[in-house]
């Protein structure tokens, strides 16, 4: 892998997760790093190579099977000065640390009227096949949570430049990355003080017909979509909102504004997550503007499956991103 | 005899172990008066293990504490003021009047917390611990909690972690024989003190009307703890003789048992080791600091609305 | 209190649970009661009194602070063939029940084929002053989990006959009761047959002009602001949804479609909450008929705060109800 | 010398050794050819762990086991052929081959399920218990779980409510020496069986290679929990032969300690009770057994995709 001139490389997505890690802790030795197995083996999935070797064993702890006091370690270690950046491996583990989350972390600031610089990392999604206890997607429950920032990577740059900022941050922030993509590729900037701003919106693709808000592994999926959509004649918007507390309202506002059709494609199942959230934002914001009912396209409301055609059947793929396109711009 | 070194000069422990219990008093007769927001929970008869324990504290150590923590507040140090304006809902107390009793914090003085949770503060306390070794500081982190806590998850987690890295931590159990409306014996099979062991780390039993003999015994964990040999946990005996809240009938106390735990009350020990002089002066020098903290809440603006957070 | 001749009783919302509780114990000896303080004291706040001196130590047992493991006691016993009724005694303890109320009891028929007649009980809102860790409205996360019945009754009535049919159902089912409600009365069939079904709403106040569908506190403001808005010639629509998942959205969409305008009204905030799922699901679902952009009433996206007034300040009110009727109405 | 009231004769008790070791190997290679969807963790090594534990239990005692319990499975009596089905992807499998080794449950045999949560069976198998104490039945719940588990808050959870109330529940805590990638050094303070004592009932430890040592501290525990004395926590001392999951180079490890347990192999130990005539037609049968059941398996249609649930 070379650096290209101008100072950007192809990553994997855990490059760029490992990549962050390496620099903040080189830039700043309040950041430490936390989780089962993240220290010694480099995490499970090879996230975290490399960092104990660099930084030692005092800046980069093997923890033991303790979900809930592995986020206490974060808060307290926060309180008393540090950076941290614990690791819960999957977004199904974090139920066991709810507590420590919401009701103490999320909280921190409102009862001390300090900042909290606590970065929690997990992973979630139905990209492995790892059944209905590791492949669960509930981000819409943090981004609920008054006092949380959530972001969700879809790619090898934001999972960089998302947690950079998630670890410059000075209040508790959720970096849910998406397991699927460990060994996707982005063109993503070696450069240490490359960040992708919290709160921000990438606009993916422009068009004018339609917007979908894709999150995670269907970012990818809606782009391939849009441009079999374009061969078709008919123009997507691909928002990719990447922090989804706070979500990054006018962007989405705007462009719904302007397409008067919405789409939002998850593979977290419809019912109370982000797609509603959007979509009732649209219907709020947009009301004058919408040509078209908006439309979620979500896994069913089903538990995860193992099979890998299971796994399929259950998400949206791009043939069904492009029907929903081309339904709802009545081509 | 007590060890001079270990504990404050009589008059100052006496001072330490008074404002606790009036403090807690007087915030009674404001919530009787419907001045206090939300439920209270006291910690009378309780006070030698705030003032014990934090006997062997520096301000740079760090506590985490419970839904019933007034006298850990105001023993590590926390402004007797703003905790009253807190309490009583007013603009100038910790966080506005908007929080009250079961979330109070100081970083400043080291209190990371009061807590609606039980066992909430075990990880946190732990993190603390875990942060301070990190930046090789030779401060402690001291986790206070009920022995209805050790029933939670989060204790095994905590004491597990603290021993296997060494933390510089003090696990202080106070047992004061209930969890809300239930005894301890609902609530802790065996014994708590015991449960260090388990773990490779010391774990002591200390009488709780006895504050010299909390001092010691924390001095001691402190000790171990600052020289980088891990964790303690001391397992405190006391008794609540306040209910559950204020306004807790407490019908399932029996009341012999209470009584004998007035008879031996640390505060009216305190009290008796000096002449009666020293103690009067004490007792004023408490009953005006506390009159002035009501007055000056009371004079304070209401929690504001317009600041909700 | 004296029973009406039609066997209706005024009720309080608590004595609605009890009721329900020692008929369904008295009905069926596989029912038992687990929790904190739910046995010798009756319950923290009274609500589970006289089922002990009922029913005996062995079928109702004060547990030790395991949140956790109470939720596993109540699956576990349910599996060799219980019909537990566990406590989690305010919303805000369900965050260190998670893994066993979402990972393990929400799973248990998928994963085994078996039913697995489990119901949990819990408090949430913030009608005491009990802060920001003890009056939290997350319900939409259990409404987000495949597999999980989550009921929020709003009344007496609806606590006596969600809760029996609740303990009736071979499924788990959540209950979330509402602690500001616990002395709030409505009259109750006494009758040990009466039940509420699940996973249908009731229509409270019937209108023509606007929907408004509500919970828990706010049930009983927006049928007082339906009441002054008919004053001033608006006719507005009360529904209670009762059961949040499975929502009944025949009984919401049929509404909105008639009335065209729709306002929801909760203690919850709004992002990513049961308003955003119903505002989305009007959105789809009635899109050519709505006349107005839906709105959502909530409470402020902050903290909760102890003193009264505060938690007031937080919450929609009669006159914010009374004045968003208005103006989707546009009157 | 063992009670031979306490382990099922040579034969059979070599059968199920083997038929747990067999099973794996060759769950192993239809891995290895891409059949089976999801991770695969194996218990090469563990198998005298559930034979020997389940040789104390009855149809009617039920057990809850992990993400490693493919032997607690078999030797619970699980069926060869649904299980086979399950973990190659088949219709015909315990829930239709939609979740694999993570998720097999058999109500009907005592097995309320293997679980992707570490120690997420803690508080389940408790309930368990309670049910049955409540029923006034006299089976019990056996907890499978690895010495990375004694971490969770479910453990310390579970230990003080059966202790508590008396449950009839054994806690079989299967050291293998690792969790994930890590020893067990990094996850547990002191000894796991201690933890018992700090509650108040019997811990043990037994050698896991010893299949007889198994059953017969199973056999003593579970006779407790039958006579209503309690619960018993038994720690044993275990070996994962193979990786954390199949694919895993397991660098991690010690390859003289890894052969020193291969030397004192539980499953060659029961061959070698045998005759070489009475060895081999165990082994055809098992061979025969397990044939079948992946050719069957494979003759079934895959997991319906028209069936998610
Ligand atoms: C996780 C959790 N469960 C339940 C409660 C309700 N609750 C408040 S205080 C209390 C008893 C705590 O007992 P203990 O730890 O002994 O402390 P004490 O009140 O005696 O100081 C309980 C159960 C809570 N606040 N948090
Ligand atoms: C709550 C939770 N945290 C982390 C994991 C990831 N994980 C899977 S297996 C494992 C190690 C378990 O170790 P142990 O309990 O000793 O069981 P063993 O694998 O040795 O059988 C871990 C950490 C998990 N599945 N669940
Ligand atoms: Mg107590
Ligand atoms: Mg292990």
């Amino acid at each position: 892998m070379t650096t290209t001139v101008d100072g950007v490389r192809s990553l994997k997505y855990w490059q760029g997760v490992n990549q962050a890690l390496h620099q903040e802790m080189d830039r700043d030795e309040r950041v430490v790093l936390v989780g089962e197995d993240v220290g010694g083996p480099g995490g499970p999935y090879g996230v975290t190579r490399n960092l104990r070797a660099t930084f030692g064993p005092n800046r980069v702890r093997d923890t033991p099977i303790s979900e809930s006091t592995i986020a206490g370690l974060g808060i307290g270690a926060a309180a008393v000065g540090l950076r941290p950046v614990v690791e819960l491996m999957f977004f199904d583990f974090c139920m066991l640390a709810m507590d420590q989350i919401v009701n103490q972390a999320a909280k921190y600031r409102y009862f001390t009227g300090r900042s909290l610089p606590l970065t929690i990392r997990t992973m979630s999604g139905s990209g492995g096949s790892y059944g209905a206890q590791h492949c669960q997607s509930f981000e819409a429950w943090f981004a609920a949570v008054p006092g949380l920032t959530v972001v969700m990577p879809s790619n090898a740059r934001d999972a960089k430049g998302l947690l950079k900022s998630a670890i410059r941050s000075d209040d508790p922030t959720l970096v849910i990355e998406t397991f699927g993509l460990l060994t996707a590729r982005r063109d993503t900037p070696v450069d240490e003080d490359f960040l992708v701003p919290l709160g921000v919106a990438e606009t993916r693709r422009s068009g004018d017909d339609v917007t979908v808000v894709a999150t995670g592994r269907m970012v990818d999926r809606s782009l391939e979509a849009a441009e079999r959509a374009a061969a078709g004649g008919v123009s997507v918007e691909v928002i990719d909102p990447r922090t989804i507390a706070p979500l990054d309202r006018t962007a989405i506002v705007e462009s719904v504004s302007r397409t008067g059709r919405l789409v939002v494609v998850q593979e977290a199942s419809a019912p109370f997550s982000l797609a509603a959230e959007v979509c009732a934002l649209a219907a709020e914001e947009c009301f004058d503007r919408l040509r078209a009912a908006p439309v979620r396209l979500c896994a069913d409301f089903v538990n995860v499956p193992t099979p890998q055609d299971l796994i399929e059947a259950r998400v949206p793929g791009v043939d069904d991103i492009l029907a929903a396109v081309t339904r709802v711009t009545g081509r | 005899m007590p060890d001079d070194d270990r504990t404050p000069p009589p008059a100052d422990l006496y001072r330490q172990l008074l404002l606790c219990r009036r403090f807690e008093e007087v915030v009674a007769e404001q919530y009787r008066e419907g001045r206090v927001p939300g439920p209270l929970h006291l910690a009378l008869g309780q006070e030698a293990t705030a003032v014990g324990v934090c006997a062997a504290l520096r301000r740079t150590d760090v506590i985490t504490s419970t839904h019933r923590g007034h006298h850990h507040c105001l023993a590590k140090g926390a402004d007797v003021d703003r905790m009253m304006a807190e309490l009583l809902g007013r603009r100038t107390g910790y966080s506005g009047g908007r929080n009250g009793s079961m979330h109070i914090a100081d970083p400043d003085v080291g209190l990371l917390g009061t807590n609606g949770i039980v066992g909430g503060g075990l990880p946190i306390a732990t993190g603390a611990a875990f942060g301070l070794q990190v930046q090789g500081r030779d401060d402690v982190a001291v986790c206070f909690f009920g022995e209805g806590a050790t029933a939670t998850g989060n204790f095994g987690e905590a004491l597990n972690i603290a021993a296997l890295w060494a933390l510089p931590i003090v696990f202080v159990c106070e047992n004061n024989r209930f969890a809300e409306l239930t005894p301890s014996s609902t609530h802790v099979a065996g014994e708590v003190w015991q449960r260090a062991e388990a773990y490779g780390f010391p774990g002591v039993r200390v009488d709780g009307s006895d504050v010299h003999a909390v001092a010691d015994a924390t001095h001691d964990a402190v000790a171990r703890a600052r020289a980088g040999d891990g964790p303690t946990l001391v397992e405190v005996m006391t008794y609540r003789l306040s209910g559950h809240y204020v306004g807790d009938p407490a019908t399932y106390r029996d009341e012999a048992e209470a009584q004998a735990w007035r008879d031996r009350d640390a505060v009216a020990r305190a009290r008796a080791a000096l002449t009666g002089t020293e103690a009067a002066a004490v007792d004023d020098e408490i009953e005006e600091l506390l009159a002035t903290a009501v007055d000056r809440a009371l004079a304070a603006p209401t929690a504001d609305p317009e600041e909700l957070g």
